[in-house]
């Protein structure tokens, strides 16, 4: 497939560049025919917007979403009463399992990518991502690696071991057939679609951002980004390694797992979780950048404290990697080591609470508007909070040795989980809502989601803390009557339909809202933040003049006579690279175009993935298709004239 | 008149000077026979009683009741053992291992095969052997399905008129030596329960002593004594269990506290597990006529899997010394409590009188045991004199003396769900039943044995009857040096090597020692050989059809020459992968042997003859 | 082939590789089997000329299941069967790894082995073992020789490595054994 | 530090009928699980006491309704108490949380402590989907080998080794004490120190296949007295079938499917893969906790095992109904 037909440049037409003889419509009519994608099916897949992938992120995460609460709302119904038969035991096992990687794998870590994906562009001031290929092929990795595991489970070959596939039961002898190659396989897609976004966050945000958006400048949700990406950068090789190990035992018997030949069961359980801990907090860090933008906009102030919640960022980031072993209390490592993971596990709050302190003081310091995504970031503070403090309380050895692996455990992840990362996502949607479709979402059916959603949450979850306590471990299709677990469990159930309820309510809500929502315009909530400069939703190019920043709330200082950089090519797509600290401008970088190869590769390595689960012959032959792929979508473009820009 | 009385003088010192070396080469008299030898003081001699002269027969496999297989015929030497030549071969027709001696007695060779167990009786006084008769006890062929390590038979006995053997079914038959017809058949065993009988049986003092295998199909080991007339069941003693059913009683006295005690052998096992505790009588016994002891050793406990039997495990793993026509035991030595690694103890028991300085000798043993150690102990009360490991061993440390003990190296022991690496020496042994030889004339003891090592997993092991009660998965391969196999000369009063020939594959034949000095073996690949008995110098060697996992022996034939004849099948345990056509791809395959064994199937093939040889007239 | 599979397969076109509806199915649910253990012997000459037996219609049910084949794993260990055959090496009794079958190597055949027994030493195990448990040993026991499809086996067992992994052994031929012994 | 009134007060408020339950962590009748409850309280009572802190600040703040003076003015200086307040908050966070750290650590030492000196070893093997459970005695000649069911004296320390024989399980009596996962290829150990005599109810907590939920245990604690005469009947071998149909079901079940698994001491049935049956019947439930013990459930479960826990290793025989009832007879006769 050739690049998009372009315009052959008119030997006597100078380079055009946007400057001052090049304004107003004119300009925008030749950056929208630049920057735009061409039409159709192989255009859509050919796509490398930003906006439009990551749109298309959140959307296949939030339908995953969806599927993966059905799954949990069957499982509510079996376990709504003690010796239930509303499913065998092998379908819970399924269900479960599904349940968890959906939630994990497919919903919570791709849906953050996916807002980061929309919103550091144009939050950083710039017109794309560093990589745009890659985040394109990036997303189709997501979503073939989503399909493939719900296949797999549609083809009675899901796993069904539990959300981290433990070894012997998942190795070769106990993990019959196909089920923990298809969980493996699965974690390989989404791996390797978390790194691509990884680098090219890391990379867009190092590198693009608007002149004088010094790193102090930088909005709170855009260090969140970078300190996850780097998170992400650190921990996926962990979860590569131990998935690509437990294949290899798999299909051509290795030793690696196989604690006869002194290969260990907790070598697995070791590398997994050195992955798991950090994973929870890529979860969470990018719903804390959404709270501080979602409080400083609604209190009309900036965030208290700037600098304490960006070191606080960095710090949970780096902690998180120093506490995996409190997944592993009962394995009988020895004791003494266990004191130094609880000590850590304590000291990981630490940052967390001086960011609530720092949000608290802000809505003190300002004037809070109590619309829908501040109600829920108070829901957030008021839930996130006891999921941390039974997090505090499970970091004890003693304590960790009776609930672990119960619903006490459940309760505190879903605490920390939905509480902490699904309600600032719910908050961020409604407020980024307008900005990506140019209409506003429901005030008054927002309150009345929130108000749902929040109490259906408490009366679904905090019983399982009883639950737990009670003697109820995890993962138990039934449980026998006359344990006292009657009762809690019923109350879960009826929790669980509730919040289903007002998920349903609160997707109604957006896609009511996309047609008769009422229209929005650039900057509805008075907001600070680069990207309510542009239009909503922005144009392809986002910005018609990369603005140039004095201060940390650019719009809140400057509203519309914003100093900008002019000299970019008009005619072909160019970015302006700035210094990593200082953000001074540094140099022009050709930005790639859209190309359908990005998918075809990612067509090619799919098919060899999921071959090589039946014979390691698909991962060599499979390669072929991938190189050809490779090689065509890095063919170098010849370069067009240049010129030197003038910088005003 | 002077010159022709000198001539005449020196023609009759010629003459006797001719007669005397005709005289010692055609009559046989060894010119040292084995008691008339000079007595060196600082060497072992062959107990008297149980090693009478050589009468250029071989009626029983083990020579004599000591044990010594040692031919007292010179006629073949070092000088002239070159001159070799096959005399005459005989096929069974069979292709297990063929591990049984072929017996000489009054001129007329027996051959014991394998499954299905004939007897033929050659007749050597006609050109070429033909046969007299045949003789088929047809046993049961459910038999094999059953027999851990080859369908085989390790020989039979003769004794006054008849021949006395064990068929792999459990039955024991006496059968005419003149005729081939059946005198008498006596079942024993019962392979319902995983019983098989392998082993050759001692015939002493009218009594047929025969014990039964199966030590990994979790059988209760014992040992029978039949009277030889009538084949009635005199006395039976079993290895593990209450006193009464080990025949132990007062005049047991152990020589250490380790094996004295009331029902140990219900007391050191967990509870039931004595009945399904191995502890098998499938090796050599050997006999003492001066003082009526009889001296075997007992099979590994079952299973393999040590975990799963808590306890010393009595009385497995040990030498029982038992008067003959009582059978009640006299004493009980444990040379591996506990056993961990399927080191039976029912290797070969060597009676000699041992010198213990100043001209003194005791009556002792003196035995290559599995677990790598050459224990000699005192025959009358058991006491280990001294124990030196003859092989490499990093399993134990060593026998305390003073406790009789043999002291394990902690941490070697394989426990359920970790597999145990580099267990040297491994389950076969240092030396497998294959016994030694021993030749007064030398005083040393030629080891015929192997040099193994193994990686060991074991795992729960469910006991059902004429299954498998083993537990355990093994790999075998060749230990420190690379050869699998070691031919040792033993020096039993210094206790140390003499010399030590490598060789590539492991040695599964028993020793022949003869009088002329001359050391006969034979290899797994077909080889047999002959070495100077003092130097261990290779001297000639011939290559045989299949493995020799039998044993040579050596025989006065009709025309007075010494005749050396040797089985030559291979199979067995070590032999398997050739003679059950077992697939080399399974390193486990034949519990464990498969792995060392790789190469065999390319270097020979399975076969049934005996070869003779003979110098030429 | 359920029916509930077979369309789904035929939406799923692009997933068609991943055919493996019936290979893992556990049907836990176990009903007691009516299963009998069919008494003909195909490999034997037919006085009249009758044509081949046909294959038996559970090799499906078990011979392809990746279910069957691990409790088959199982009960090889835990019924004492790795103490005469090892793993598939032979020992006391003959290799079945290889091509050469003296009883026949078809599902069926071995089936028949396991519960009458076979005159050379093999024990009969009808009455100790139920017909689903001596299907599944059968099972087991012809994926030792890479008769089982190559996604329905395990690689290796928990425990000392033995043989090479048998989703990478090619499938050996099933040959009539010209066994020497009587 | 912990003012027992006050916890115990506030431990009981939530617990409900957990309390008195024969397998919750609130039970209090082990040495660990009252320490687990002390340092429980005590962590609630911290955790409440920081929730009311960030819930007021919160609540504060929104009421904290001040107009600004300055019209947009988002710069202006924030008040200078807050700085303060803040440094005020890491001051309390970091010392409510050294503080609870330094309680879990000594919880946990004297817990290590204790369990130096056990007085007697049971070695508990983990299967899939029962217990082994099997008491070493120094004399192995009276080793008791009994499944799913575990008895200890009150007030004597036991320690527990845990191994697996396939895949990883969980050992967990929530009434006595914390978990201990059996992992293949190890060796971990718990120590149970009972103090309270009564019924309890142990589950695998590591989720370990199809029938997970059904792997449970019996822990029964009683007085040294009963304890020693439990295990000397633990230690007589099987009572002999009296009538003749305990006797038909004596013949099958010594001689057909049951005893290629099961060992009956004392009879041909020896097989070491199954439970051991020799005292089934003076068991409280059977299939490892699946159901409680008694003549209906024993028909059920003998007649079809996968339609009572499915996927568990214990086939459909397909028994004929007088084969079915001379076995369940024979079963009863096994106390």
């Amino acid at each position: 497939m050739k690049a998009p037909a372009k315009r052959k440049p008119r030997k006597s037409e100078r380079v055009m560049r946007d400057g001052p003889d090049l304004t107003g419509g004119e300009l925008e009519a030749r950056l929208e025919a630049t920057w735009s994608r061409p039409k159709g099916v192989i255009g859509w897949l050919a796509s490398v917007d930003h906006k439009e992938i990551g749109r298309r992120y959140i959307i296949t995460a939030l339908a995953f979403l969806a599927m993966a609460g059905l799954l949990a709302l069957h499982m509510r119904l079996q376990l709504m009463l003690p010796d239930n038969d509303v499913m065998t035991p092998a379908e819970f096992n399924e269900a479960f399992t599904m349940h968890g990687t959906t939630m994990m794998f497919l919903f919570a870590v791709p849906v953050m990518q996916g807002v980061q994906i929309y919103l550091t562009p144009i939050m950083v001031g710039t017109r794309a991502m560093a990589f745009p290929r890659l985040t394109a092929f990036s997303y189709y990795m997501y979503l073939f690696g989503g399909l493939f595991l719900w296949a797999a489970h549609y083809l009675h070959f899901g796993p069904d071991n539990g959300w981290f596939n433990y070894v012997t039961l998942s190795g070769p002898q106990y993990g019959v057939g196909k089920k923990s190659d298809a969980w493996a396989q699965t974690i390989t897609f989404t791996e390797v679609a978390a790194l691509a976004v990884a680098v090219t966050l890391v990379a867009t945000i190092l590198k693009q951002r608007a002149p004088g958006m010094t790193l102090a400048r930088m909005p709170i949700f855009v260090w969140a980004t970078l300190v996850t990406s780097l998170m992400v950068i650190f921990s996926m090789p962990a979860i590569a390694l131990v998935s690509g190990l437990l294949l290899s035992d798999r299909l051509v018997g290795t030793q690696f797992f196989n604690p006869a030949e002194h290969g260990d069961p907790l070598l697995y359980q070791h590398l997994f979780w050195f992955f798991g801990h950090p994973e929870v907090y890529i979860i969470f860090l990018p719903a804390t950048g959404f709270v501080s933008e979602i409080v400083a906009t609604f209190s009309r102030r900036t965030i208290f404290g700037y600098p304490i919640v960006v070191l606080s960022l960095v710090g949970t980031g780096i902690l998180a990697f120093g506490l995996w072993v409190h997944h592993m209390f009962a394995t009988g490592l020895p004791r003494v080591g266990y004191s130094f993971y609880t000590a850590a596990s304590m000291s990981v709050s630490i940052p967390t609470g001086l960011q609530i302190f720092c949000w608290i003081a802000t809505i003190w310091e300002g004037r809070p508007r109590l619309q829908v995504p501040m109600l829920y970031v108070i829901g957030f503070i008021i839930t996130f909070v006891i999921g941390g403090l039974s997090g505090v309380m499970i970091a004890a050895v003693p304590l960790d040795l009776q609930v672990h692996d119960t619903y006490f455990i459940v309760a505190h992840f879903h605490y920390v989980l939905i509480g902490g990362a699904v309600f600032p996502l719910l908050g961020a949607i409604t407020y980024w809502f307008p900005k990506s479709t140019g209409r506003m979402m429901s005030e008054a059916w927002g309150k009345i989601g929130f108000w749902i959603i929040f109490l259906g949450f408490q009366l679904a979850f905090f019983p399982m803390h009883i639950a737990g306590l009670m003697g109820m471990p995890r993962r138990v299709y039934t449980y026998p009557a006359g344990m006292g677990l009657e009762l809690p469990n019923m109350l879960s159930t009826i929790g669980s339909f509730v919040v289903g309820f007002a998920v349903a309510l609160f997707v109604a809500n957006m896609v009511l809202s996309f047609w008769r929502g009422l229209p929005a315009g650039p900057d509805p909530w008075d907001a600070p933040s680069l990207e309510w400069a542009t239009s909503s939703p922005p144009a392809w190019y986002n910005f018609a003049h990369i603005p140039a920043v004095e201060s940390r709330t650019p719009l809140w200082d400057s509203k519309d006579d914003f100093p900008v950089v002019q000299g970019l090519r008009v005619d072909d797509r160019e970015l302006l690279m700035t210094t990593v600290i200082s953000a001074s401008p540094d140099i022009r970088e050709p930005s790639a175009t859209p190309s359908i190869w990005p998918f075809v590769s990612a067509v090619a390595v799919a098919v060899s993935f999921i071959g090589s689960i039946f014979s390691p012959w698909a991962l060599v032959v499979g390669m072929i298709p991938v190189a050809i792929a490779l090689t065509a979508w890095f063919w170098p473009k010849l370069p067009g004239p240049y010129a030197e820009p003038q910088i005003t | 008149m002077r010159r022709i009385l000198i001539g005449l003088i020196a023609a009759v010192i010629l003459i006797a000077l001719i007669a005397a070396v005709l005289w010692t080469r055609t009559s046989g008299r060894p010119t040292q026979n084995a008691s008339g030898t000079a007595v060196n003081p600082n060497k072992a001699i062959a107990a008297s009683a149980a090693s009478p002269p050589d009468d250029g027969n071989w009626t029983m496999p083990s020579k004599d009741y000591a044990a010594t297989r040692f031919s007292a015929l010179n006629q073949v030497t070092p000088a002239n053992v070159v001159g070799l030549k096959v005399e005459f071969t005989f096929s069974t027709g069979t292709t297990e291992g063929f591990e049984a001696p072929p017996l000489v007695v009054n001129n007329t060779m027996y051959v014991v095969s394998p499954w299905p167990n004939n007897v033929f009786a050659l007749d050597l006084t006609k050109p070429g052997a033909p046969p007299k008769w045949v003789y088929k006890p047809n046993p049961a062929a459910a038999a094999k399905g059953v027999a851990c390590c080859g369908p085989v038979n390790r020989g039979a006995s003769y004794w006054n008129g008849r021949l006395y053997l064990n068929l792999l079914d459990g039955n024991t038959v006496a059968v005419d030596a003149e005729t081939g017809a059946e005198v008498w058949r006596t079942k024993l065993a019962d392979i319902q329960k995983g019983e098989t009988i392998t082993m050759a049986p001692l015939v002493a003092e009218g009594k047929v002593l025969v014990g039964d295998s199966g030590g990994e199909m979790g059988v209760r080991g014992w040992l029978a004594a039949l009277d030889a007339a009538s084949g009635k069941l005199v006395w039976k003693a079993y290895s593990t269990g209450p006193d009464k059913d080990a025949l132990i009683g007062s005049a047991y006295r152990a020589p250490y506290a380790q094996d004295q005690g009331r029902d140990l052998g219900v007391k050191s096992w967990p509870p039931e597990y004595w009945k399904i505790g191995g502890g098998t009588v499938w090796g050599w016994v050997s006999y003492d006529p001066s003082s009526k002891t009889i001296y075997y050793g007992t099979s590994n406990p079952g299973p393999w899997n040590q975990e799963q039997r808590p306890g010393d495990n009595k009385w497995t793993a040990g030498v029982f010394a038992r008067d003959i026509n009582t059978g009640q035991a006299r004493w009980f030595y444990q040379s591996t409590p506990h056993d961990l690694y399927d080191h039976d103890d029912i290797n070969e028991i060597l009676l000699v009188d041992y010198p213990v300085g100043n001209g003194q000798r005791i009556p002792a043993l003196i035995r290559p045991s599995r677990n790598g150690f050459f224990y000699v102990q005192d025959r009358r009360n058991g006491r280990v004199l001294s124990a030196k490991p003859y092989g490499y061993i990093n399993v134990y440390k060593g026998v305390d003396l003073k406790t009789g003990r043999l002291i394990p190296v902690p941490g070697m022991e394989p426990v359920a769900g970790k597999v145990s690496r580099n267990i040297c020496p491994a389950s076969p042994g240092a030396k497998d039943w294959n016994p030694s030889a021993f030749s007064p004339v030398t005083g040393l003891v030629y080891i015929p044995h192997l040099n193994l090592c193994q990686d060991m997993g074991v795992k729960n092991a469910n006991y059902i009857a004429g299954t498998p009660f083993v537990g355990a998965d093994v790999k075998m391969y060749a230990g420190p040096g690379g050869n699998r196999g070691l031919f040792t000369a033993w020096d039993p009063v210094a206790q140390r090597k003499v010399f030590e020939i490598k060789e590539d594959l492991p040695l599964w034949s028993p020793a022949l020692a003869t009088a002329g000095g001359v050391v006969f073996y034979g290899t797994m690949d077909g080889w047999f050989k002959a070495i100077d008995a003092r130097n261990g110098k290779l001297l000639w060697q011939f290559k045989t059809g299949s493995g020799i996992i039998g044993q040579p022996i050596s025989y006065r034939g009709p025309d007075g020459r010494q005749y050396i004849a040797v089985p030559s099948g291979v199979g067995g345990w070590a032999g398997a992968i050739v003679s059950a056509n077992l697939d080399a791809r399974d390193p486990t395959g034949a519990l464990g042997f498969n792995n060392a064994m790789k190469d065999l199937p390319k270097r020979v093939s399975a076969g049934g003859m005996v070869y003779v040889f003979a110098l030429p007239k | 082939m359920s029916s509930h599979c077979r369309n789904s397969l035929a939406a799923m076109a692009a997933l068609a590789l991943l055919a493996g509806c019936d290979r893992e199915n556990s049907d836990a649910r176990g009903k007691p089997f009516g299963e009998t253990i069919p008494s003909t012997s195909p490999d034997t000459v037919f006085p009249g000329g009758q044509k081949q037996v046909p294959l038996d219609p559970r090799l499906a049910a078990y011979g392809r299941n990746a279910f069957a084949i691990a409790q088959g794993q199982q009960l090889f260990g835990a019924m004492n069967c790795v103490g005469c055959h090892s793993h598939g090496g032979g020992g006391m009794g003959p290799a079945l790894m290889d091509a050469e079958w003296r009883y026949g190597g078809r599902i069926d055949q071995i089936a028949q082995s396991i519960s009458e027994g076979r005159p050379n030493g093999m024990p009969a195990w009808r009455g100790k073992l139920t017909d689903q448990q001596i299907w599944q040993l059968a099972a087991y026991v012809q994926s030792l020789s890479g008769q089982a499809p190559k996604d329905a086996v395990g690689s290796r067992a928990e425990e000392l490595s033995n043989t090479p992994p048998q989703t990478q052994t090619k499938r050996e031929p099933v040959l009539p054994s010209d066994s020497a012994q009587q | 530090m912990m003012r027992r009134g006050l916890c115990a007060g506030v431990v009981s408020a939530p617990c409900l009928a957990g309390c008195t339950g024969i397998q919750t962590t609130l039970g209090g009748a082990g040495a660990d699980d009252t320490s687990f409850i002390r340092l429980f309280a005590t962590f609630l009572v911290v955790c409440l006491i920081m929730y009311v802190l960030v819930v007021g600040g919160l609540a504060a703040a929104l009421a904290n309704r001040k107009v600004l003076t300055v019209e947009s003015g988002a710069h202006h200086e924030s008040s200078p108490w807050l700085r303060s307040a803040l440094i005020g908050w890491t001051v309390l966070v970091a010392i409510g949380l050294t503080g609870l750290t330094v309680a879990s650590f000594f919880v946990d030492r004297s817990a290590a402590a204790r369990a130096k000196h056990p007085q007697f070893h049971v070695k508990v093997i983990a299967n899939q989907w029962w217990w082994d459970v099997i008491y070493m005695t120094p004399d192995v000649s009276q080793i008791v080998h009994t499944a799913n069911e575990l008895h200890l004296p009150v007030g004597v320390e036991a320690e527990v080794q845990l191994q697996s024989n396939d895949v990883i399980h969980s050992f967990w009596v929530p009434n006595l004490a914390g978990k201990q996962d059996l992992i293949p290829g190890r060796t971990t150990d718990i120590q149970l120190l009972p103090t309270k005599v009564g019924l309890y109810r142990g589950q695998c907590a590591e989720f370990c296949g199809i029938q997970h939920a059904n792997m449970a245990l019996v822990v029964t604690v009683e007085s040294k007295v009963d304890f020693l005469r439990w295990l000397a009947q633990q230690r007589r071998p099987a009572f002999a079938p009296a009538t003749p149909l305990e006797l038909a079901g004596y013949r099958y079940v010594t001689s057909r499917e049951c005893s290629s698994c099961h060992n009956i001491a004392g009879t041909p049935a020896s097989g070491q893969i199954g439970p051991d049956l020799t005292h089934l019947a003076s068991r409280r439930t059977i299939a490892a906790g699946t159901m409680p013990m008694s003549p209906g459930n024993l028909y059920g479960w003998v007649a079809d095992p996968q339609s009572q826990k499915p996927g568990n290793k214990m086939p459909t025989i397909g028994l004929a109904s007088n084969d079915l009832h001379a076995v369940v007879a024979y079963l009863e006769r096994l106390k």
